[in-house]
């Protein structure tokens, strides 16, 4: 880890190889009497006792090797000098880092490495920030004494062309590799392979010859998923960011929290100036504890991309090109129009979106703005699209709303249970923790309708695959839940003392019930009964088991109980409450929990307290000096069908492009066009701006101060690193917009919206800023009964008592396949870009994914004349598009799969306006489809092109 | 705001509760009480009192028990 | 010291896949299977195919490139066939107390090549030790053994690999 | 008739397959019913391709045979010119004290009932009536020990394994054997494969390993061969397989080959070939014992080091530990190479001195020019001047004179030796077979041989150099191959300076 020249806030340096935890040892070196855990290396033992033993294959992210031999120690009654990395503590050992002999012997090992490296180190970009240009300098060397022999970095040499050369690689976007550079430390194999579980690298040749290799043409064309674990890990410039080529090496760092997934990384943002330099993974973070993907790391350039749109504008009319005005006209229009709409069609004619990209203090002004300053509980979030049944599902069985674990919790697994979720592309530092468990053992169960890689995880142990049709969640885990019931393998004790007895009982005797069996459904599910029984064996049979999910549970019909399902399934084998079990929800967005905690829906305030709860209201009524509707609101589609209907009339929408992102385009079109107030509030010109008034321009995450909730309950800090480009950050244009229509408003900073949050909601009691900045985060519930957070939830019994099991039966989608539509359409991500590609789509990412394409087996496309590459129509009952075909069987035959990245393409025009029964979260995961060859574009697509150009218009400046 | 949707969207609450042991009318009454804006269970009262065509019986039942909207 | 040449990978052998599926069905189950396989691959086509790789590292749960890492790190796995004939001379000490340098220049103005080289139908490369060191020098045509490598018997190997 | 030829790969490399075939077919022409039984060789290498004639006396010896001289035979073999007479009374081979290789040379090596009728078998069959916890304790009484070069007493070595707890175990042996001047582990598989699945049978029952492998490099197919098809044998007659003999014990065994890198003799980066790994070597600890195949618990052990288990468990560790001097116990069979009159396989005591085995064992230098130099232990042991002929044998007096006796086995060089070029060649052949993982090894290795050209040429700066180089590969590397090239580089430098100084006549 590069850390020896800006020492980051809460800055702790490498200690050359990680920490382990045994009984303490007692040893001195050079002296200084040192007490560690058994296990740990003398190079980290002398580390805590303040000694810096030079090295450089080593660093405490990776288990040491002993390549370097920079580390040599001396120890009493041992012979030689072994290495201090890979040499272990023992009690009363007496170890010596600095002697004439070891002196020597370092200069003599640098000698060697520098007589293999090229002396430019004015001109190269790790000038300054280079462990080997440190070593060199710490162990004195002074001369090289070889002459030029044999060497990897002259391009010629006596006049012929040097044989052992390999020119810089530049194929990645992001980063370069130059082999003249590479000290061969094997350090960037061992981050791709420990760290990131790629094994994308690998050393080509050796002796001499030991060269990095991808295997592959270049970076580019190998399995490198461009993580940056690598070009963390190495000590040199050869494996270098570019923007630090470019730029130069950062002189201040600030740590913060990525904005784009549910895992929520720390990473250091390393400036220079206003200038962002690079973003570093932060090892001080929780949940990724180092460790970042493509995105987060590197994906950070839409943030100044050129699109960006800086000054308010206005337009009477969505068929008139956008003005641009002043902040002042712009909330001066606003307001005009949402007081005229408030007189003519009441307080419940206006809504808002809060974001889940946004923080928890933007989400709950947006919210109280609904719902103090409009007067209406019409606040919804995105949230409703994606994970609205895991709050359904688990409040219902648990008692809250979230997962029951952290991040750290996975290093305890034995068995994990991944269902509807694709880790490795949609939360990929959190699969790569995940992987590193699979490799020491862990087994794996995936229920997906794809192969997903998380089943290619290199050397993976005992796995299974339940390719289940899509829609069919509920089935699989209630035939799950019946080989557990009927052949005894349920935790009885537990749930004896944790869970409700008669609602156990009740439900142990539903699913006994020969219909649930595996052979049962078998039909229905397509996965082989036999299958179904291993996999519940398995799961029943480990330690720790744990549950991980994302959208492909939730976003179906039957969503919520497919939740229910997998609560049942945690409790029924006594999986909650401790380290490495537990159910996890995967969340998509960044702050897909915060802006639920915040009391983004329309039925329940901040803390997930209901609306009709009069208690609840009154605290907030206290603090805001307004009276509270004590009804729910309209959750989106809601909003949207009352548009139609004439009845809802304004939409404040913060950083959330709805038109995009949510199902059935057409309807969500049709919904917005019929209101007459719509305020888009983001970075772009997105898409749902085609259809707005208002546009006001957002701030991106490093602009601004606040905090984001991840999957794990985590509360991170979200710090500003430069100004708002467009003067105001998002949570301030919230409150002009409120006191324009009245409201006297006077945050000053964040913090104090903290303050409001913490006074109002009890999870929440004990969170300030000041306990951030000290502890870095941390997992509510927060309060004085847990004033230091909550790791793991329900360790002593749930939340809500006891624990509820409730029937889970099957209930087949409405959406069903025929002659019509004989495919089933399925959606998901992939690594590189980000939901709808806002984003994503801005930054050099696109070379990995520039447009979405359609997967399908080879059989169904055989049938259909479909070759690699062709164009072909996508059809539902609902719309149609067309994109390119991929072959390939990772989908099951009847299957079809895609990615929503790309507006042109427009999956969302095939999906439905099907949704959850209990929540409406959309049934996204399931839709009858017909694929056929095209020659392009539909026309639909070319019409909305030409629509979406029209409406972006903004008139010339005067 | 289609009755259409309003009616399949109380269906599918039913659906749920209909396998449930227990309180099945009560359980489909609370979830939209809870859930539901005052003018969606309008909607959805209205349509029962026109008969409830293609509501499904527990629906039907549960409707006693749903709050209608307090005048606003 | 000789950097590994480059030479252009050759096209792919005919029934690759077939060829490399039934090579790991023959090990499946087998702990650290990977060099058997890669003899057996070498075996069949004279070197291991890259377009073996992928399937390799599925059947074995690897990445290519630790595939490609072990092929490149042993000198017997090679990427492209070598030549009908391969001769290889014994460079170890043994050899050389009984005037091995001198058996290496005859046996190169023999064939008239230099070792390391691939000529024609020939390749010549080093070997160190093949435990004929009581009878050296020592050389390997083919899969022949040859000890006390002397005139006559360099004399015959250049006949037998110009034939 | 029954006429011995041998089926060595040393003998076959001088020609012993075609005597064969004369054999057979002088035979026919002559009308001579002649049962010819292919052994393993005596070890006289010079003599091979060695003939035995089994006679009332015992077998009578001919060689070296060349076809030509087969015919004579079967005319009046006392008066053939080859004729050596009785086998064991040959002084090489009668000088010997062949435990290890009693067999080698004398059975077909295939032939399972011969093996049981020369006294096969016994140590196995002792072992499975006996607890582990005494096998081990019999291998440790021996003051058996590692054989490969590090001499590691073997008895510790089981007794970790034994106590450690685990699913699976494994035997190793390491039959990589890449050291210039050494066959015996290639002599013992092709000659005596038995006694070696014999021993790795025994450690497996001492420490609870089931399963084994034998890591043999590619360099030899003769020995793999050979070793496929006696384990196939011996797994067919119960000798190993799921139940050892009949006993409750189960021992598999398999035959794995290396692929051209000799740094996989080093236990480590064979543990990780084996596994399918880029041959690297591995940081210890952890020790392969407690973390090795698979990171399990696994015994290592040499062809040699297994092979004698089966001698000790027939004969008990006593009359093993009865032989030898110090804490060298038992007998090291040596392998007598390069420049040498009587070239071959010399099994003995510890403790014989370096002298006799060069001169009056070996008989001094093939080309008759006076000894100058004699490396021991292969390319990382040291050139011993004829001044150290008065060594003994052992592993504490050659590691006392900066030296080891590896793998026992030993390359005499005549005056015509240049030392700086042998110098130079135990850091190319370092920089060839380096693994590349430590720095000091595989940057140091070049740079050595070009500091080396740097001496020929007579720059004067370039000698403390490789002084300095020396001693940070001596002591930085992180296994035997780095750290010990320094020796045969060193020894040369301080026995034979003259070779070091400036030359006139400069390379060519």
């Amino acid at each position: 880890m590069k850390d020896l020249i800006i020492p980051p806030k809460g800055w702790t340096k490498d200690m050359g190889t990680p920490e382990r935890t045994g009984k303490p040892v007692h040893l001195t070196i050079d002296g200084v009497a040192i007490t560690v855990p058994a296990g740990t290396s003398v190079m980290r033992a002398a580390a805590e006792a303040g000694i810096t033993i030079p090295k450089l294959c080593a660093t405490d992210s990776l288990e040491p090797i002993g390549s370097c031999r920079l580390c040599m120690v001396e120890i009493d009654g041992h012979r030689g000098t072994p290495a201090s990395c890979t040499t272990p503590v023992t009690e009363g050992m007496q170890v010596h880092t600095q002697t004439d002999q070891l002196a020597r012997l370092r200069k003599g090992v640098m000698e060697l490495y520098i007589s293999d490296h090229p002396l430019d180190c004015l001109t190269c970009a790790a000038n300054g920030d280079c462990e080997l240009q440190d070593m060199a300098g710490a162990v004195g060397l002074r001369e090289v004494r070889y002459q030029k022999g044999e060497n990897h970095f002259e391009v010629r040499a006596n006049g012929e062309t040097n044989p052992r050369y390999i020119p810089k690689d530049s194929s990645n976007p992001y980063f370069s590799y130059d082999p003249a550079k590479c000290i061969v430390c094997m350090r960037c194999v061992r981050a791709c392979e420990e760290v990131q579980g790629t094994f994308a690298l690998t050393i080509e040749g050796r002796g001499f010859d030991a060269r990095i290799s991808t295997a592959a043409p270049d970076f580019l064309a190998s399995g490198c998923v461009s993580c940056g674990a690598c070009v963390q890990a190495c000590p040199t410039a050869t494996l270098v960011e570019k923007s630090v080529e470019e730029i130069g090496t950062p002189e201040r760092s600030v740590v913060t929290t990525c904005a784009y997934c549910g895992v929520g990384c720390s990473f250091e943002a390393q400036m220079r100036g206003d200038q962002l330099v690079r973003m570093v993974p932060w090892k001080g973070g929780q949940a990724n504890r180092g460790h970042s993907c493509v995105k987060g790391r590197f994906a950070y350039g839409y943030a100044s991309h050129r699109d960006r749109i800086l000054n308010p504008m206005i337009r009477e009319a969505t068929d008139q090109p956008w003005r641009e005005v002043s902040w002042d006209e712009a909330l001066a229009f606003t307001a005009g129009r949402l007081n005229a709409i408030r007189e003519t069609y009441g307080r419940n004619a206006l809504g808002v979106i809060t974001s889940s990209r946004c923080t928890n203090e933007e989400t709950f002004l947006v919210q109280k703005l609904a719902r103090a300053v409009f007067g209406t509980n019409n606040t919804d979030t995105c949230a409703r699209v994606c994970h609205s049944p895991t709050g359904y599902g688990l409040k219902q069985t648990f008692g809250t709303s979230a997962g029951t674990q952290n991040f750290d919790s996975v290093e305890k697994t034995d068995l994990a249970l991944v269902i509807g979720a694709n880790p490795t592309d949609g939360h990929p530092v959190f699969a790569s923790r995940l992987r590193k468990r699979l490799r020491a053992g862990a087994k794996l169960i995936v229920i997906d309708p794809r192969r997903i890689d998380l089943l290619e995880t290199p050397h993976l142990g005992d796995s299974w695959h339940l390719p289940l049709r899509p829609g069919t969640n509920v089935a699989v885990l209630t035939a799950m839940a019946h080989v557990i019931v009927t052949e005894n393998l349920t935790d009885q004790t537990f749930i004896a003392e944790r869970c409700d007895l008669d609602e156990w009982a009740d439900y142990a005797e539903f699913v006994r019930n020969p219909d649930y069996a595996p052979e049962a459904v078998e039909g229905l599910t397509g996965v082989p009964a036999g299958l179904i029984r291993e996999a519940a064996r398995a799961y029943a049979a480990a330690p720790n088991a744990a549950i991980y999910y994302g959208l492909g549970v939730t976003e179906h019909s039957q969503g919520s109980t497919t939740v229910i399902a997998i609560a049942n399934l945690a409790m029924m084998t006594g999986n909650i409450g401790r380290e490495g079990v537990g159910v996890n929800p995967l969340r998509g967005q960044n702050n897909v929990q915060g802006s639920c905690d915040m009391g983004s829906f329309p039925h329940e305030l901040p803390g997930y307290r209901h609306v009709s709860d009069d208690a609840a209201r009154a605290i907030f009524e206290r603090a805001w000096g307004v009276t509270l509707d004590p009804e729910p609101g309209l959750r989106i589609p809601n909003m949207l069908d009352a548009a139609v209907g004439g009845t809802f009339k304004a939409l404040y929408i913060q950083g959330e492009d709805i038109l995009q992102s949510d199902p059935d385009t057409r309807h969500v079109a049709a919904g917005l066009a019929a209101m007459d107030c719509v305020i888009v509030h983001d970075l772009f010109l997105n898409e749902t701006a085609n259809h707005a008034h208002v546009f006001l321009p957002g701030s991106s995450f490093l602009e601004k101060d606040g905090t984001f909730t991840n999957a794990e309950r985590r509360i991170n800090p979200v710090r500003r690193v430069m100004a708002p480009k467009a003067r105001y950050a998002d949570w301030e244009v919230t409150q002009l917009l409120a006191n324009a229509l009245g409201a006297g408003w006077s945050y000053t900073h964040p913090r104090e919206i903290m303050a409001e949050i913490a006074a109002t909601t009890p999870g929440f009691a004990n969170v300030t800023y000041e306990m951030l900045d000290a502890r870095g985060s941390v997992q509510w519930p927060c309060n004085d009964d847990a004033p230091e957070g909550s790791p793991i939830m329900h360790i002593d019994g749930f939340v809500r008592g006891k624990g509820r099991f409730i029937r889970t039966a099957y209930v087949p989608t409405e959406e069903r396949t025929g002659p019509r539509f004989p495919l089933l359409l399925t959606t998901g991500r992939i690594l590189s870009q980000y939901n709808v590609g806002a984003q994503t789509r801005r930054t050099e990412n696109v070379v990995w994914h520039d447009q979405d394409v359609l997967e399908i087996h080879p059989h169904d496309a055989e049938t259909r004349g479909v070759k690699e590459g062709d164009w072909v129509r996508l059809a539902s009952r609902a719309g149609e598009t067309s994109l390119r075909a991929r072959i390939t069987d990772r989908v099951s035959p009847g299957v079809v799969y895609t990615t929503f990245h790309h507006p042109d393409t427009q999956a969302n025009v095939v999906t439905t306006d099907n949704s959850d029964w209990a929540t409406n979260c959309p049934e996204y995961k399931v839709t009858a489809v017909q694929v056929a060859l095209s020659n392009g574009p539909s026309a639909w697509q070319e019409s909305y092109t030409a629509q979406a150009n029209a409406a972006r218009r903004i008139e010339a400046a005067e | 705001m289609t009755e259409n949707k309003l009616v399949r969207m109380a269906n599918q609450i039913a659906t749920f509760f209909e396998i449930q042991p227990s309180d099945r009318a009560a359980n489909v009454a609370a979830h939209i009480n809870d859930n539901w804006s005052p003018p969606m269970r309008a909607g959805l009262l209205d349509h029962v009192a026109q008969g409830g065509d293609g509501l499904s019986p527990l629906v039907l039942e549960a409707a006693a028990m749903i709050r209608p909207a307090r005048a606003s | 010291m000789s950097v590994a040449a480059v030479t252009a990978p050759p096209a792919p052998p005919a029934h690759l896949a077939e060829t490399v599926a039934a090579v790991l069905a023959a090990h499946a189950g087998r702990e650290g299977a990977l060099l058997p396989i890669l003899h057996d691959l070498q075996a069949e086509f004279g070197y291991v195919p890259g377009e073996s790789y992928d399937a390799i590292a599925a059947a074995l749960r690897l990445s290519r490139a630790e595939v490609a890492g072990v092929v490149g790190f042993y000198h017997d796995f090679r990427a492209a066939p070598a030549a009908r004939h391969v001769i290889k001379l014994c460079r170890a000490e043994a050899c050389q107390a009984m005037g091995g340098a001198a058996t290496q220049a005859r046996l190169e103005r023999a064939l008239g090549m230099k070792l390391g080289e691939t000529q024609g139908n020939v390749t010549l490369e080093a070997v160190y030790c093949l435990g004929l060191c009581a009878c050296a020098p020592a050389a390997m045509v083919g899969d022949r053994l040859v000890g006390r490598l002397d005139d006559s018997a360099i004399e015959a190997i250049a006949e037998e690999v110009r034939a | 008739m029954k006429i011995y030829v041998p089926i060595d790969a040393a003998a076959r490399a001088c020609g012993a397959d075609m005597v064969a075939a004369a054999v057979v077919s002088a035979a026919a022409l002559k009308g001579i019913e002649v049962e010819l039984i292919r052994t393993g060789s005596r070890g006289m290498v010079w003599l091979e391709p060695l003939v035995e004639i089994e006679t009332p006396a015992g077998r009578t010896a001919f060689g070296p045979m060349t076809p030509a001289d087969v015919p004579a035979l079967f005319d009046a073999p006392e008066s053939h010119p080859k004729a050596l007479g009785l086998t064991e009374e040959i002084p090489f081979l009668k000088r010997q004290t062949r435990l290890t290789f009693a067999r080698c040379g004398v059975i077909d090596p295939l032939d399972l009932a011969a093996y049981e009728a020369t006294g096969g078998m016994a140590g196995l069959r002792r072992a499975v009536a006996t607890k582990p916890e005494e096998v081990v304790d019999e291998i440790a009484a021996s003051g058996l020990r590692g054989r490969g070069g590090a001499g590691f007493p073997t008895g510790i070595k089981w007794r970790t394994v034994l106590h450690a707890k685990a699913p699976q175990k494994y035997i190793v042996c390491n039959a990589d054997e890449g050291d210039s001047g050494s066959f015996a582990d290639r002599m013992l598989m092709e000659g005596d494969p038995f006694t070696l699945i014999e021993g790795m049978a025994i450690a497996g029952i001492a420490t609870g390993a089931t399963k084994g492998f034998v890591y043999i490099r590619s360099e030899y197919p003769d020995a793999i061969r050979v070793m496929r098809e006696a384990t196939r044998i011996a797994t067919r007659e119960g000798m190993i397989g799921a139940s050892v003999l009949g006993s409750a014990h189960g021992f598999d065994l398999e035959i794995r080959v290396g692929a051209g890198a000799y740094v996989c003799g080093e236990e480590t980066s064979l543990l990780n070939s084996l596994e399918g790994k880029r041959g690297v070597v591995r940081a210890k600890p952890p020790l392969p014992a407690l973390q090795g195949f698979m990171g399990r618990p696994t015994v290592v052990n040499n062809v040699l080091s297994l092979a004698a288990v089966p001698w000790i468990m027939a004969n008990g560790a006593q009359a093993y530990h009865d032989i030898g001097v110090g804490r060298s116990r038992g007998t090291i069979p040596l392998q007598i190479a390069g420049n040498v009159k009587f070239g071959g396989l010399f099994e003995t005591g510890f403790g014989i001195t370096l002298g006799e085995i060069v001169n009056d064992i070996g008989g001094g230098t093939a080309s008759g020019r006076p000894v100058k130099a004699v490396q021991v232990g292969g390319p990382l042991g040291a050139y011993h001047p004829v001044s150290d002929f008065n060594l003994a044998f052992c592993y504490e007096e050659f590691a006392g004179q900066g030296g080891l006796i590896g793998h026992a086995g030993l390359v005499v060089h005549d005056e015509a030796a240049d030392m700086l070029s042998l110098a130079r060649f135990a850091m190319e052949f370092c920089a060839v077979e380096s693994c590349g993982k430590c720095t000091p090894c595989r940057i140091g290795a070049v740079r050595g041989v070009e500091t080396l050209d740097r001496v020929r040429a007579g720059d004067a700066a370039a000698l403390p150099l490789i002084e300095d180089l020396c001693e940070t590969m001596k002591l930085g590397s992180l296994c035997a191959l780095g750290g010990f090239t320094p020796y045969p580089v060193l020894s040369a430098l301080r026995n034979f300076p003259e070779d070091f100084m400036p030359q006139q006549e400069a390379a060519e």
